[in-house]
């Protein structure tokens, strides 16, 4: 199996990048899943709209590092009127209706970001936001394995952002807040949770943590609404993962991507290629099998 | 005033178990049967036809299918777009294969090959809730996809690789391929979805409804009391996916006319079903039609319909707004009713009822 | 309402159910530990405990829900250590729910014709046309329904949501839907929890016809002690997991080890 | 108690909470509330008695403002609470003003422990990590069970421990008033008792009120100090507990005492045709 | 566009994508299109007087919004549809005959409609993407000096996984058979567009020594992006010609030199029309396109476009003597196309496409192609104008005609008489 051991290595290296990348994708997911029970379609077109937003300002001539702060604001924004249009007035509902309404959001951001900024494909502005650039080549086995240093980053900074959520989650105030909302609206109203603030913070944070993802994606492709579709790759991590656990959103979006790329590479080319497009799912079916929570999700109690 | 089942007594339990007890619906339905039967064929012109009524009716079947699933099974799927393919190649191969037969019969038939490749996608479904089946399904949607593109023997190894329509006659006429008329394969759609319609009213309000609602609001309950919790779900996958199997079949045939199958069952299509679903609202059969024609017909009318009634709007900045106004008005449907259009309805006829009194 | 000869091997007074040894544990939680006791054809077996005994356990035990580590479940003749719930319902054991556990978007009628499910048999070929046999076995099945809805006095609501229903009475539409299934043993879990006094005495004249008119085994797990002593036939008390004591209700009323663990004060 | 003071309605100063003539509407059609009015006196324990449909649950969310999370709606009348009307405001800010209610059939956090269910009640509180450790303490104090059970998930508790839990966890909050839906509901005898007495020592030591919708309607006559009784949304009868416990009505329907001795529930021979105190 | 006007105006609906995933390259298509008809509006009054009624309808890149928009245009006699995108042209094919409404799909749509006889309605100059996988393999072996050094070497195609991104498929297995080199797949799906790092890590190991592109949208800049990550040698990477907008190559920076695509016009604004339509249109504020994207190669790929349907109509008007043509004109105006170099140069496009010569039998061309280099910063010419192998395409392109004639039952023959070429 191994004829080239440089391809392996890449292999993996590649499967490990495009797994933090889901998993950043999905980290803004479980985010929201955590914190309101919501299973946010729309953090695919969030991460597309960050990106947009912060390319498409400083296309119209703002400054990077401005426009890097207004599109913080414009998230902020996006998280209040969340609150306030959809997630207020909905509060209590099904799981299925809010899921319903996120898709509802997703129309709503990609009609306003073509809207805005023009449905033509950009580029992410990595240079100005001081992102490294190019790749380190390092000669080994025979061949040579290539290190994007944008991945590198990408890497670092997801590891970063990933410890201080789990943090969050499990030992803070507002962290054991937000796991309450997830249980049920209706007693974490009843015992005086402010849902609306928290979820203006949940999205906030979903919708930062979107930016800096759609910055990483944008600089390895370019921003458009296309990207959005590679967003749907962060739903097999995150049922691998668990969609309530922070870690799970890496360990699965690891095993995602190391497992796709190297079924891609070595059994694709038996069945003619293209299967990455639902090799992940199989990946995620399986190990669901045997925990049907996920590797880190709560358990799904069954108590009569 | 005039919505009153005031007096109609049931003297039976056949009367009373009837689908429309009142007599009002019953004539209501009569009404609708034979404006659609006969009046939209007569007096709608040819694009309202092929655009408006035959792409609600293929959806409606759809959606019919992915509501015995999600809305009454409370089994979500991402899968739909798939399984309708699953059917359309079915048909195609069928018909190719026996072009003897009538295309109708191999309509309605394709839905079986779906349905036992839906069983085969709901077995996780034993084991896997919620959301997270959900994206299971998703499996089932891409690596259906997948087939549908690698696999050349389902399109017949055509150079195009698409699905070709050929002319198909029903008493002479011309219901399939180019030369049928909107008429004719709106005539065709309308009567196996009327047909069809009606088994799935049977089924949802006898046993085997009773029992996939059961499964849905409280699984642990309904096995306690009997009910065999992976057959039921199978039957509701495989129901589900017959329905989804006949749409698709019917969308290419009767609608699309042949195309480029994989991009027509691509994971939108499966996202839209489920948005008319809820739209329509859940465990409803009405909704699902109402559902249908709501995503459907929307952005139509704002496509169409803004720039006619004199908004100048360029093809893009309008496609843009239709994205807003769609997502808006979705969000807005849920948050007026999260129970979907069928519930509104059903308010507005309790309303009716009590009438002029607010409640 | 209910067909006489389900099971007629068993006298009035043979054991019906008998428990050995079972127990029950998750993770470090010992719910059940080594109870014993046995259920006889047509008495009222009251099971009563302070909270968190192990009363419902015991229940989800009995009808296969869960699975015991240790110990025998012997019904009719028949002993068994794992079952599927759907197989304990076939074999004649219903139960209601302490958290009322109804098809809330279903309701009261289809809720209680759900119960019926078991016994409906029509092929499904039929069921899509809604005629034939399945339309004479839903007529009959419907026959049987409208009697327990008539006997329960639950008319007025036959076509409402259960969901919307008040507490009181989606209690009683639980115990429709449990005696929809004509059981050989009928488990109830505190079904009278949430009622006000007129109700439980409603609830207590049901479930007493329900044993003597339909000969009915009954378990039953009620906090009042009002009810479970006066309806019981025979108590048994756990505590911790533990039977801590067996008989009928006036000598378990003065058990000194239940009233300190339970009752607080003799009733 | 029954020596306590008989709260006037009319005494506002003196009064936490007041409802006036509310009529509630869920989903737009079905009016439930049909005109209830009531009030508790601060540093009462007022009872809501009636029958299975009655309306106490609405009631009690009606004034929590819980009410809007089920499609329903206050179409007409005020609440006011201390003084203040608070029939617009969210739950949240109701339970910041001191007002919390612990809902009908438990709802804890499943997925949480019994602990962090607890913690999750002092979301409101400013005051400091060490005083709600102490008041942790003191929940477990009055229900050892929670104790024992602290690290398990809500989600897999006994349900009479988790009607512990969801009271405990309103208490967390320190709130002036607490409206109590149905606590006794699947507790064991002794813990019932236990439960009202806590209630009695809140009242007695940090003057919280109580307005408790109960069907143990003995129970809580006796620990109440004034009871209302409510009928298919209207509101039949009030008065103070006492004398609510002699009135023969209240009596048949509400105790269960015919004369002087309790009947035997296997005594109860037909079924009784309701009496409603209806107008 | 109300009938009433029908008889001073000429309705050309444009089914164009502003938005979707692939509006990148939709956008500047469409403005080249509608911004040249606008033109010759403006400039010349129309086509020989009559004014065009131009009207763009948005598909999205979608079948059925394409279709829905076809529907819609329908009634209101157009005088020829351009479905851009080959999913909608699939769809359409059937309906032309029936409707009886010609159908320009300008180098995309079913290779096989090359054939007039079988498809009477459909035109697809100037060539096929058949044609294109031939010049591709040309220009492979001039740059290796010669047909027989391909004996053993390999060669890739990247390709989208879906209907377009198979079409030179056969063209290249045949030519693999005949030449001897190895012929590698490398499908990309579209929900993958953005994600080939595995592709490229298979590439890596099978080594081709050409690769070509059949991709579109996303998929292109990435596909070169992850070419330069992984060492592969420009200059050996070659797209087809929608492979080749500027967005395309300029997404992979300074690495993306070299890169080659398939063109049968040239990019830039130095041709008199391109000139006029920044006279007339651009710089009065009536183009939608930035003014620095006029004359990018993807604009003016739609100003290509549009040239063919001026010139169907104005040929339509010859041969009919009508000013208002209708479908049926305008169908034979596009089967008696014939755009020399002199008729190029009349338009104001000297030098800037390819000559196109249509026939009854013949509806492509099959014309002549040159290759594109991107140097860094624009499209250039790199190469002279390549002739397809027209003997290896067109045999097949007729067997493949006749098989879908065969597939789909009930194809109507051929009544259309043939027009005397021009
Ligand atoms: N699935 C489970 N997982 C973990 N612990 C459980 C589970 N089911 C029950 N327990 C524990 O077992 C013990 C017994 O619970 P059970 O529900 O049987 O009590 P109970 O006697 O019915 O109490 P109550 O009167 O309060 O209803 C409790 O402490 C409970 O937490
Ligand atoms: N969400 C809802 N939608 C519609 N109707 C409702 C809803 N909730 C309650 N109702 C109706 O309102 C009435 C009063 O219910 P409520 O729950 O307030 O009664 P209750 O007095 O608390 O009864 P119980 O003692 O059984 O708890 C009932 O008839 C019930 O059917
Ligand atoms: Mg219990
Ligand atoms: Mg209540």
């Amino acid at each position: 199996m191994v004829d080239a051991p440089d391809l392996l290595v890449q292999t993996i290296w590649e499967g490990l990048v495009s797994g933090v990348l889901y998993a950043l994708i999905a980290l803004g997911f479980v985010l929201i899943f955590k914190a309101s029970g919501v299973f946010n379609f729309a953090q695919g077109i969030m991460v597309v709209f960050a990106a947009l937003t912060l390319v498409g300002l400083h296309e119209m001539g703002v400054p990077a590092l401005l426009a890097l702060v207004l599109a913080v604001g414009v998230m902020f924004v996006l998280a209040v009127g969340v609150e306030r249009f959809v997630l207020r007035p909905l509060v209590n509902q099904p799981d299925i209706i809010l899921f319903m309404a996120t898709f509802g959001i997703t129309y709503v951001l990609i009609g306003l970001g073509e809207l805005v900024f023009g449905g033509n494909p950009k580029q992410m502005i990595d240079e100005q936001l001081f992102l490294p650039k190019g790749a380190i080549e390092l000669k080994m086995l025979g061949g040579f394995v290539s290190l994007q240093k944008i991945d590198i980053a990408a890497a670092v900074i997801a590891a970063a952002m990933i410890a201080a959520l789990a943090f969050f989650f499990q030992h803070t105030r507002i962290g054991r807040a937000l796991r309450a909302v997830a249980d049920s609206h209706k007693a974490a109203l009843s015992v005086g949770i402010s849902l609306n603030q928290i979820w203006v913070i949940v999205w906030f944070t979903a919708g930062v943590v979107a930016l800096v993802t759609g910055i990483m994606w944008g600089a390895r492709s370019d921003v458009s609404f296309a990207l959005s579709t590679i967003a749907l790759k962060a739903l097999p991590v995150l049922i691998l993962g668990g969609f309530t656990s922070v870690p799970g959103a890496i360990v699965g979006g690891l095993i995602i991507g190391v497992g796709e790329k190297i079924g891609e590479f070595y059994w694709g080319p038996l069945v003619g290629g293209g299967i990455e497009s639902w090799l992940a799912y199989f990946i995620a079916l399986a190990f669901l099998l045997f925990r049907p929570q996920g590797l880190f999700g709560e358990k799904i109690i069954e108590r009569i | 005033m005039f919505y009153r089942e005031a007096g109609q007594y049931k003297t039976s339990y056949a009367a009373d178990m009837a689908i429309f007890p009142l007599l009002q619906d019953r004539i209501g339905i009569a009404v609708i049967l034979a404006v659609l039967f006969v009046g939209v064929p007569l007096f709608a012109s040819e694009f309202l036809i092929s655009t408006v009524m035959i792409p609600t009716l293929v959806f409606s079947l759809a959606a019919i299918g992915l509501n015995v699933l999600t809305g009454y099974t409370g089994l979500i799927s991402l899968g739909t777009g798939a399984f309708m393919g699953v059917g359309a190649y079915a048909c195609y191969k069928l018909t190719t294969y026996f072009p003897g037969v009538n295309i109708i019969v191999w309509i309605v038939a394709s839905g079986f090959f779906s349905a036992a490749v839906g069983v085969v996608f709901g077995l996780p479904s034993l084991r896997i809730k919620g959301f997270y089946l959900a994206v299971a399904t998703l499996a089932a949607q891409f690596f259906l996809q997948w087939c549908f593109v690698r696999v050349p023997w389902l399109y017949n190894y055509n150079a195009s690789g698409a699905i070709e329509v050929p002319l198909r006659t029903l008493f002479g006429l011309p219901v399939t391929g180019p030369n049928a008329t909107p008429e004719a394969r709106y005539l065709v759609l309308l009567s196996i979805v009327v047909g069809l319609t009606w088994f799935a009213s049977n089924l949802v309000h006898g046993r085997v409804g009773r029992s996939w609602m059961a499964v849905r609001d409280m699984d642990i309950a309904a096995e306690l009391m009997g009910i065999r919790l992976l057959p039921t779900k199978l039957l509701a996958f495989a129901v589900s996916s017959f329905y989804a199997g006949v749409a698709g079949a019917a969308m290419m045939f009767l609608w699309y006319g042949g195309g480029e199958a994989n991009d027509a069952f691509n994971i939108n299509q499966s996202f839209l079903i489920l948005f008319m679903v809820i739209i329509g609202g859940l465990g409803s059969l009405i909704g699902s039609f109402f559902g249908a024609a709501f995503i459907s017909i929307l952005p139509t009318v704002l496509k169409f319909g803004l720039p006619a009634m004199g908004v100048p709007l360029g093809g893009a900045t309008a496609e843009h707004i239709t994205y807003l106004v769609v997502g808006g008005l979705i969000i807005f449907f849920l948050v007026v009713e999260p129970h979907g259009l069928a519930r509104l309805w059903q308010i507005g006829k309790q309303k009716l009822r009590i009438w002029p009194f607010p409640y | 309402m209910r067909a006489p000869g389900g099971d007629t091997r068993l006298a009035p007074g043979d054991v019906l159910l008998s428990v050995e040894g079972v127990s029950l544990s998750f993770g470090g939680v010992k719910a059940i530990t080594d109870v014993s006791f046995d259920i006889r054809k047509g008495e009222i077996r009251a099971i009563i405990g302070p909270n968190g005994a192990g009363k419902t356990s015991m229940l989800n035990v009995i009808n296969g829900f869960y699975h015991p580590q240790q110990g025998r479940i012997t019904f009719k003749g028949a002993t068994r250590q794992k079952m599927r719930p759907s197989v304990a319902a076939a074999q004649g054991i219903a139960r209601t729910f302490q958290n009322v556990a109804l098809f809330k978007g279903m309701s009261t009628l289809d809720n209680i014709m759900a119960g019926r499910t078991l016994k409906m048999r029509s092929p499904f070929f039929w069921q899509l046309f809604r005629h034939g046999p399945a339309l004479t076995e839903e007529i009959a099945h419907r026959k049987v329904v409208e009697e327990i809805i008539d006997f329960l006095e639950i008319q007025a609501i036959r076509k409402t949501p259960v969901g919307k229903l008040p507490y009181g009475l989606q209690k009683r539409v639980e115990l429709g839907r449990a005696l929809a299934m004509q059981p050989d043993l009928l488990l109830l879990d505190e079904p009278m929890a949430g009622m006000n006094l007129e109700e439980k005495e409603d609830m207590s004249r049901f479930i007493l016809d329900v044993n003597n008119q339909y000969g009915t085994t009954i378990a039953l797990i009620e906090h009042d002690m009002g009810v479970v002593m006066d309806l019981s036939d025979r108590v048994v008390v756990l505590e911790y997991g533990r039977k801590i004591a067996d008989g009928a209700p006036d000598e378990v009323k003065r058990n000194k080890q239940v009233i300190d663990a339970y009752l607080g004060v003799p009733h | 108690m029954s020596a306590s003071v008989q709260p006037s309605p009319a005494s506002a100063p003196d009064t936490i909470l007041a409802v006036n003539n509310i009529e509630v509407v869920y989903d737009h059609v079905i009016l439930v509330l049909k005109g209830v009015s009531l009030t508790v006196p601060r540093g009462g324990i007022v009872a809501l008695l009636g029958a299975n449909g009655a309306g106490k649950t609405t009631t009690l969310k009606a004034i929590s403002n819980l009410l809007r999370a089920e499609r329903g709606e206050v179409t007409k009348g005020t609440i006011e609470f201390a003084g203040e009307r608070v029939d617009r405001l969210t739950p949240n800010e109701l339970v910041r003003r001191g007002c919390i209610q612990v809902m009908e059939g438990r709802h804890c956090f499943g997925h949480l422990t019994i602990e962090e269910n607890l913690l999750t009640g002092a979301f409101t509180r400013r005051d400091g990590q060490a005083a709600i450790k102490r008041d942790l303490e003191a929940i477990y104090d009055y229900f050892p069970r929670l104790r024992q059970r602290r690290t398990s998930m809500a989600g897999y508790t006994s349900g009479g421990e988790q009607q512990m839990c969801a009271i405990g966890r309103a208490m967390m909050s320190r709130p002036r008033m607490i409206l109590l839906d149905e606590p006794s509901m699947g507790l064991a005898p002794q813990v019932v008792e236990e439960i009202f007495e806590i209630v009695r020592a809140l009242n007695a030591r940090e003057s919280v009120s109580f307005l408790l919708a109960e069907q143990n309607t003995n129970i809580a006559l006796r620990y109440a100090t004034y009871g209302y009784i409510l009928e298919t949304g209207r509101v039949v009868m009030d008065g103070a507990a006492d004398s609510l416990r002699e009135n023969e009505d209240v009596k048949e329907f509400y105790l269960g005492v015919a004369g002087d001795d309790r009947k035997s529930f296997r005594e109860v021979k037909s079924y009784k045709r309701r009496k409603r105190w209806l107008a | 566009a109300a009938p009433a006007a029908a008889q001073e105006s000429i309705y050309v609906p444009l089914l164009t994508y502003r938005t979707g995933p692939f509006a990148g390259s939709g956008i500047p298509i469409a403005d080249g299109m509608a911004d040249y008809l606008r033109m010759l509006n403006e400039r010349d009054g129309g086509i020989g007087g009559v004014k065009l009624v131009v009207e763009e309808c948005e598909t999205g890149y979608d079948t059925k919004k394409g279709v829905e928009c076809y529907e819609s245009v329908k009634g209101k006699n157009p005088v020829v549809v351009n479905p851009y995108s080959t999913g909608i042209t699939l769809q359409l094919i059937p309906k032309a005959a029936v409707d009886k409404i010609p159908i320009l799909s300008m180098s995309y749509g079913l290779s096989a409609s090359a054939d007039g006889n079988t498809f009477p309605w459909v035109f697809i100059p100037p060539v096929t993407y058949w044609d294109g996988a031939s010049v591709f393999i040309q220009h492979v072996a001039q740059t290796e000096g010669g047909f027989d050094k391909l004996k053993g070497k390999t060669i890739g195609l990247i390709h989208l996984d879906a209907p377009y991104g198979k079409e030179p498929i056969p063209v290249l297995e045949k030519l693999a058979q005949t030449y001897g080199f190895t012929l590698k797949l490398y499908p990309i799906a579209a929900q993958d567009m953005q994600n080939q790092s595995s592709t490229w890590l298979n590439i890596r190991r099978d080594r081709p020594n050409w690769i070509y592109i059949q991709g579109w949208g996303a998929m292109n800049p990435t596909a070169v992006k992850e070419a330069a990550k992984n060492n592969f040698p420009m200059d050996h990477l070659v797209g087809v010609w929608f492979a080749g907008g500027d967005d395309d190559a300029r997404g992979g920076g300074d690495q993306a030199k070299g890169y080659k695509a398939l063109n049968y016009h040239q990019a830039g604004t130095d041709f008199q029309a391109l000139k006029d339509i920044q006279k007339f249109i651009v710089d009065k504020g009536l183009s939608k396109a930035p003014k620095d994207k006029v004359g990018e190669n993807l604009y003016n790929r739609g100003v290509y476009n549009s040239m063919l349907i001026a010139e169907g109509i104005a040929n339509a008007q010859k041969i009919t003597g009508k000013k208002a043509v209708a479908p049926e004109d305008v169908r034979r105006g596009l089967e008696a196309m014939n755009i020399t170099e002199a008729r190029l140069k009349e338009l104001g496009l000297e030098g800037f496409g390819s000559t196109v010569k249509l026939s009854c039998e013949d509806h492509s061309g099959h014309n002549k192609v040159f290759i594109h280099q991107w140097d860094g910063a624009k499209w250039v010419k790199a190469s002279d104008w390549i002739a397809p192998q027209k003997d290896v395409v067109r045999p097949m392109l007729e067997a493949s005609a006749k098989e879908y004639a065969a597939s789909n039952a009930g194809w109507p023959k051929r009544t259309e008489p043939c027009e005397k070429s021009s």
